[in-house]
């Protein structure tokens, strides 16, 4: 360990462990203590909004945040708050705050509260490991952590089909974290394991191993494409969907598949490099592979008639949208892979959110069953609708500045066939949500009333805890679009990354 | 083939029919008899090999006080069932595999001289200036304490090799202890003593027992010269104590009397304590001081004795009441 | 020297005194100091271990002070103190589970835990073939002994396991007299000098080595060890499946690293790699089959010692002292892991009263502390970071990556990672079940159920001391 | 041919024999039996080896002393343990069987 411990080499640890440590308190808190349970929670959060503020400061103002310790022979365990890092930490930390609220309502008079939020701490402090992470070693550290503070609540419910779908879960995803660690041991085997380097550090070493890396690769893209979702190893997502919405909100929106995207980003830009893995032949595979998945997903959703399988699909696809803006190994698209990262996060969480509340205030869970939705519950509806706009690419929400920048990015390295690609999934994005929209605004509402309906009368549509967190994301979706300009929203932030990542 | 081996070729062939047959007999009772005659023969031979002591040790040992546990346990167990005797005919023909292993280990012992020349200190293998083991054991005897090279070997050179294996024996008597958990006394238990027990054999008994002791007697006070030694005597005596056991002459031992515990314990205990002294304020593990290591090694030897004698006998014919706590 | 002979005669002097003090000693006070002398020791080893991070080389003592070749010899390198440490800090561990949980345990479990912590003790710090012989057999005879604790049921598993642990040492035995007929010394370090390779070695070496894999329960000659672990008292399947089967393998590590000439090491190690790859996946398969909990971390054991075995084999094909580095953290890191698999696996089946895995539905909610434990010890078999398993196998990766002829090796270790993540989660899986709860018959044993983590997290905090594990190991190769 | 190489077949001779025999029965009795051959085999060997040279090798014969100690510890164990089993066995059987427990249960 490093003897000087500053606070710029603390701060990494202390947001790991702002959620950590009530994450641990939170297991050993009685059942019934909710109150405790609940201060545990938003202590947790506002300390470490608050960390991420000061880093975030620190960053922009060119501070290093880094932090040590030995691990393995040649490869420390590492944690470095970059620009990337924080993208990422930012939107996990904000989106938890709101998942909080939201499942705290869910969950209401549920039984194994404890053991459900000690975990989802465990899982935000996994991901923002992850995010922290400095070098392949420390990021596989997390990855594995973040399966394992997953699967509990996949199979939350623990129901046969809850089960089924947590077996499922594991063996792709601690089938992935195997493949990972082989990519990463032949990696470190080669040339060791140095921190993440804007612009990678394996092209010197280029010409020795070139099989070893391409094979490395391979290894690492298939690991983590387990759960960035990449076609064909993607079943696991629309299955895990039998888990309670905030775990689908939060984890199979955010967490758990951004990870995927994230370590893609990582091994692309830090430690292959951009230069490298062109030179390897690599990018092309991967996006082709990403404009496959885009496709084939966008296709799937349009068949699922239950609401949450499709936005299960849909986030396949949405996912593989910042696979594409890497693989395409340009700046510009760059700039829409990462502000898609955060982009697609907001408004996915949105979605679910309110597919959540459908299914507790009426009981809807199909397509079907979404007529006249709009009059019951005019704001849920109204989120929803921004979320789903959004996904299609409607200016000015957030999703058309992702993509309009992927759009560009496709024209600057030459690859015009990915303009039509992502003008497709567009059309199929439209196509799978504008009916749902259709019949939420426009549908008449079943004659014999609905199937269930809770809250009735109340002051609000539905539970305030659960309406609250869907209107701020879809607010915060819509703000990050049209203040898409400003130094400080994803946006700028991505070009700040970008600039830092590109540079020659 | 000389004219002089012929001694060792009938016992050979005699050794192994009766191996044969201690595997082979149709009754189990019939084996064990054949068991207890293969080591009277073992024994034989090793007199012939340069090995008196160990063949007395062999024959008390080997032949008498496994026989005496082989008859318990038969007595005790049932008659063993025929289906489990059944075995595949691949699996019966595995003999011929063994048959052909045996002969080519043959012909490597006879066509091979390594085995002859290495022991014989003459091996080229062996770095010029180092003697043979048997040469070291002779040239260390003058410092040893003792006058027999196989005792200075068990309780100096090799000492701890000894310390161990008393511990083999305890660890032994403890196992079988604590198969009898909270026995009751007043229970009916199967008595150990052969029921109707024949004139004749208390008779041979009366007399064979105290030849025993003082064979046992005479090995342990030898040993420190002549062949012999503690554990030899310690089967001798162990040998006795069965025997005048299984006539009921001897009365039964109580575990919770502490004398019998500590004679159980005093060998490895004495050792151990002789160990830990020397490594204290010695010159080391186990290193006795030269003129005092005669004194020390006869003082292990004669604990040494009376435990092994002791535990010997305890495991061989010691009653569930006499062992549980 | 002198420490680690005192970490050695303490167990030892405990297991006399208790077996001398009998019945007036009751079951409560023997425990305290059968632990009191399990940590002594265990200081002592730490004094020792420092003492050879400080010099990092080999002391050799010649018993008595006789010349090399006519003395037994001990030796102390850091690879031994490691083990002498580590089987002093397992014996504290379940010591004291033992002597605090409720499951319990017969008053004469603790003479022989003693009994045990000195053979191993003697064991590690030999370097004589006989003497390894005769620690071979207090091993066995006391591993019979303790299996035989758990009463009448276990009389017949112990039986056989005697039977088969007696022919395992004569094999060994044997070998060792035709080594001393050949060669004429019983001294590793001299023998490593003479060994040649000819038939009469070859044959020797392989009688001992088939031996040895039978005491070890190396597939394929494993099949009697998960009758005797399972069915063995609960501390005692952790003493079983954590320290004693090392004993042999230690002894098959010395022989062909040391004592077998070169070329003969290098014609065996693929032989050994090959079949530690299969018993990875028979032994995994057969653990995921299992209906029972503990035969299941029993046969996990057999897959899991296939790692070992394949450290092994590799190590003398390719005669690389990285994998030595890699054999020892398995057994440390599998040691400290099934510890806890067996107490956690013993703390459920006494609370829910089945020995049936398909009981353990709902355990998350009945038995959370242990299912907890059992799951995180299952994560350092899986190799999950940063466990003491990912620290193993992470460094056999290594020189299984860095030449691409070696690749097939590296998928056998990832076969082996999907087989043990495979038969971990399917108990972790069940116990989430909360359809068909199976409620406890009793009210769980916090005390116990916590102690039986302890070991677990234990696993997991070496990855804090890794790489200085790693570099310490890595000087003490031979 | 000499007696030490005589013996020293004989010895592995031995050996070999009875383990086939361990291998071909299932009676504790009689594989205990095959054990203690197996043993006096493996001493045989030993002893035959000493008589290499006059007089004979003290190490050997101290090292067959030793075995035979912890041969007769063995067996004695084992026995008890094979009759412990049975008196076990066969009340179990008397008394109404059970709950199946796990000794039964466990195949290989």
């Amino acid at each position: 360990m490093s003897a000087l411990l500053t606070w710029t080499s603390a701060l990494p640890v202390l947001i790991i462990l702002s959620s950590l440590i009530p994450g641990l308190l939170i297991f050993a808190t009685p059942e019934h203590a909710r109150t405790r349970r609940t201060v545990l929670n938003l202590t947790g959060i506002v300390v470490k909004l608050i960390l991420v503020g000061l880093m975030l400061r620190g960053v922009s103002q060119g501070l290093e945040f880094r932090f040590e310790l030995n691990f393995l022979p040649l490869a420390p365990l590492v944690l470095h708050g970059d620009a990337l890092s924080l993208q990422f930490i930012t939107l996990s930390s904000i989106l938890w705050l709101a998942t909080t609220i939201y499942a705290i309502g869910y969950l209401e008079g549920s039984p194994l509260r404890s053991r459900f939020f000690g975990y989802f701490s465990l899982c935000v402090s996994a991901t923002v490991g992850l995010a922290l992470a400095g070098n392949l070693v420390t990021f596989l550290l997390f990855y594995e952590l973040l399966t394992l503070s997953t699967f509990p609540l996949v199979v939350h419910r623990g129901t046969p089909a809850a089960l089924r779908a947590g077996r499922v879960y594991l063996a792709y995803t601690l089938g992935g974290g195997a493949l990972l660690l082989m990519g990463i041991a032949l990696l470190h085997a080669l040339i060791a394991t140095p921190d993440f380097v804007p612009g990678g550090y394996l092209l010197q070493h280029i010409d020795n191993y070139s099989l070893g890396f391409q094979v490395a690769f391979v290894l690492m893209i298939a690991g983590l494409g387990v759960k960035a979702a990449l076609i064909p190893l993607h079943s696991w997502l629309p299955q895990a969907m039998v888990a309670p919405a905030p775990v689908s909100a939060l984890l199979h929106a955010v967490a758990v598949v951004k990870a995927g995207a994230f370590g893609i980003i990582r091994v692309v830009y830090d430690v292959y490099g951009v230069e490298a893995s062109t030179l390897l032949s690599l990018t092309q595979p991967l996006l082709w592979l990403a404009a496959a998945t885009m496709i084939y997903a966008s296709v799937r959703a349009l068949q699922q008639q239950d609401i949450k399988r499709r936005l299960a699909f849909s986030t396949v696809s949405q996912v593989s949208y910042i696979t594409l803006g890497v693989a395409l190994a340009g700046p510009v698209a760059a700039v829409g892979a990462i502000v898609h990262l955060v982009h697609q996060g907001l408004m996915k969480v949105t979605l679910f959110f309110c597919a959540g509340n459908f299914a507790e205030t009426l009981g809807i869970h199909k397509v079907q069953e979404m007529d006249g939705l709009g009059k019951r519950m005019p704001w849920t509806m109204a989120a929803f609708s921004v979320g789903a706009l959004g996904m299609i690419g409607v200016p000015p929400i957030a999703g058309f500045i992702s993509k309009m920048y992927l759009g560009m990015g496709a024209l600057e390295v030459d690859q015009p066939w990915v303009v039509l690609v992502l003008a497709g999934s567009a059309l199929l994005n439209a196509a799978y949500f504008l009916p749902l929209l259709y019949r939420g605004w426009f549908g008449k509402p079943p004659a014999k009333g609905w199937k269930e309906d809770n809250f009735y009368g109340q002051r609000f549509e539905t539970h305030w805890m659960l309406l609250i967190p869907a209107l701020f994301t879809a607010v915060l979706s819509i703000l990050v679009g049209v203040f898409a300009g400003s130094i400080f929203s994803p946006l700028g932030w991505s070009e700040l990354i970008v600039s830092r990542e590109f540079v020659q | 083939m000389t004219f002089e081996l012929m001694p060792d070729i009938i016992l050979s062939t005699l050794l192994l029919l009766m191996a044969w047959g201690a595997l082979y007999a149709p009754t189990r009772h019939d084996a064990m008899a054949l068991f207890v005659a293969f080591g009277l023969v073992v024994a034989l031979i090793w007199a012939r090999l340069g090995a008196p002591d160990l063949a007395l040790a062999e024959a008390a040992i080997g032949a008498g006080l496994t026989g005496v546990l082989l008859l318990q346990a038969a007595r005790l167990l049932p008659a063993e069932s025929a289906s489990t005797e059944h075995r595949p005919l691949w699996f019966r023909s595995s003999l011929l595999f063994l048959l052909v292993t045996t002969a080519m280990f043959a012909s490597m012992i006879l066509n091979n001289n390594s085995l002859q020349l290495a022991g014989s200190g003459i091996s080229a293998n062996v770095t010029a200036d180092s003697a043979s083991l048997p040469e070291m054991v002779a040239a260390a005897m003058g410092d040893s304490g003792v006058g027999h090279p196989v005792t200075a070997v068990l309780l100096n050179f090799r000492a701890w090799d000894t310390l161990l294996e008393l511990l083999v024996l305890l660890l032994a008597l403890t196992g079988v202890r604590q198969l009898y958990p909270g026995v009751n006394r007043n229970q009916q238990a199967v008595a150990n003593t052969i029921e109707q027990t024949w004139p004749l054999l208390l008779a041979w008994a009366r007399f064979l027992a105290p030849l025993l002791v003082l064979t046992g007697g005479y090995l342990l006070w030898r040993g420190a010269d002549g062949a012999g030694g503690a554990f030899q005597a310690g089967a001798m005596l162990a040998a006795a104590a069965v025997i005048l056991r299984l006539t009921g002459l001897l009365p039964g031992l109580s575990w919770s009397s502490l004398l019998l515990r500590l004679a159980v314990n005093i060998g490895a205990l004495v050792f151990l304590s002789v160990a830990l002294a020397t490594l204290m304020f010695g010159d080391g593990w186990l290193v006795y001081p030269v003129q005092w290591a005669g004194a020390l090694i006869v003082a292990i030897e004669v604990f040494a004795t009376l435990s092994i004698a002791v535990t010997l006998s305890l495991l061989v014919v010691g009653e569930p009441e006499e062992l549980s706590a | 020297m002198t420490y680690a002979l005192v970490s050695l005669s303490v167990p030892l002097f405990c297991a006399l005194l208790l077996t001398l003090a009998g019945p007036k000693l009751d079951s409560r006070h023997a425990g305290q100091i059968a632990i009191v002398c399990s940590a002594l020791s265990l200081v002592a080893a730490w004094f020792a271990l420092m003492q050879m991070a400080e010099l990092n080389q080999t002391i050799l003592l010649e018993l008595g002070g006789w010349e090399s070749g006519l003395a037994i010899r001990l030796r102390l390198n850091p690879l031994s103190s490691l083990l002498l440490l580590f089987t002093a800090f397992m014996h504290v561990l379940i010591g004291v589970y033992a002597a605090f949980s409720r499951q319990g345990v017969s008053r004469d479990f603790w003479p022989l835990s003693s009994f045990l912590h000195g053979s191993l003790a003697a064991l590690w710090l030999s370097a004589d073939l006989f003497n390894l012989y005769i620690t071979l057999e207090l091993l066995g005879l006391t591993a019979v002994a303790m299996v035989a604790l758990a009463g009448k049921k276990a009389y017949k598993p112990a039986a056989n396991y005697l039977i088969l642990s007696l022919v395992a040492s004569l094999f060994y035995l044997l070998g060792v007299a035709l080594i001393y007929g050949r060669y004429g010394s019983l001294d590793v370090v001299l023998l490593s000098l003479q060994t040649q390779s000819d038939l009469l070695t070859r044959i020797a070496l392989l009688i001992m080595t088939a031996g040895l894999m039978l005491k070890a329960a190396l597939w394929p000659l494993h099949l009697w060890l998960p009758a005797a672990h399972a069915n063995a008292p609960t501390a005692v399947s952790a003493l079983l499946s954590g320290l004693v089967v090392k004993g042999p393998l230690f002894i098959l590590f010395l022989l062909w690293s040391e004592v077998a000439p070169v070329d003969l090491a290098q014609q065996i190690g693929p032989v050994l790699a090959i079949a530690g790859m299969i018993a990875l996946v028979a032994g995994g398969l057969s653990a995921m089959r299992s209906p029972y909990i503990k035969t299941l971390v029993a046969y996990s054991t057999v897959a899991q010692l296939g790692y070992a075995m394949m450290a092994l084999g590799l190590l003398l094909t390719w005669q690389l002292p990285q994998m030595h580095v890699a054999l020892w953290l398995f057994v440390i890191a599998h040691g400290l892991a099934k510890a806890t698999l067996f107490l956690a696996a013993g703390e459920m089946q006494a609370t829910l009263g089945t020995k049936r895995i398909s009981g353990l539905r709902g355990a998350t909610q009945t038995v959370p502390v242990a299912m907890f434990a059992f799951a995180v010890a299952g994560g350092s078999l899986i190799g999950l970071p940063p466990s003491g398993g990912f620290l193993a196998k992470w460094v056999l990766l290594q020189p299984l990556l860095s030449e691409p002829q070696n690749w097939p090796w590296a998928f056998g270790v990832l076969l082996g990672t999907l087989v043990s993540a495979a038969y971990i989660f399917r108990v972790v899986a069940i116990s989430f079940d909360r359809a068909r709860i199976n409620p406890p018959d009793i009210r769980p044993d916090r005390v116990g159920h916590w102690l039986a983590l302890l070991p677990a997290l234990m696993v997991w905090g070496m990855a804090l001391t890794g790489d200085w594990l790693i570099q310490l190991l890595a000087g003490s190769s031979v | 041919m000499s007696a030490m190489q005589l013996y020293t077949i004989v010895g592995a001779a031995i050996f070999l024999l009875a383990l086939h025999g361990l291998l071909m029965t299932t009676d504790s009795i009689r594989r205990l039996i095959a054990v203690n051959l197996m043993g006096a085999g493996t001493f045989l060997i030993m002893i035959a080896l000493a008589a290499r040279i006059s007089p004979p090798d003290p190490v050997l014969h101290a090292l067959v002393v030793t075995g035979l100690v912890v041969a007769i510890s063995a067996t004695a164990l084992a026995l008890r343990l094979i009759t412990s089993a049975a008196i076990a066995q066969h009340s179990q059987d008397s008394e109404n069987k059970g709950d199946g427990d796990l000794s039964e249960d466990v195949k290989p």
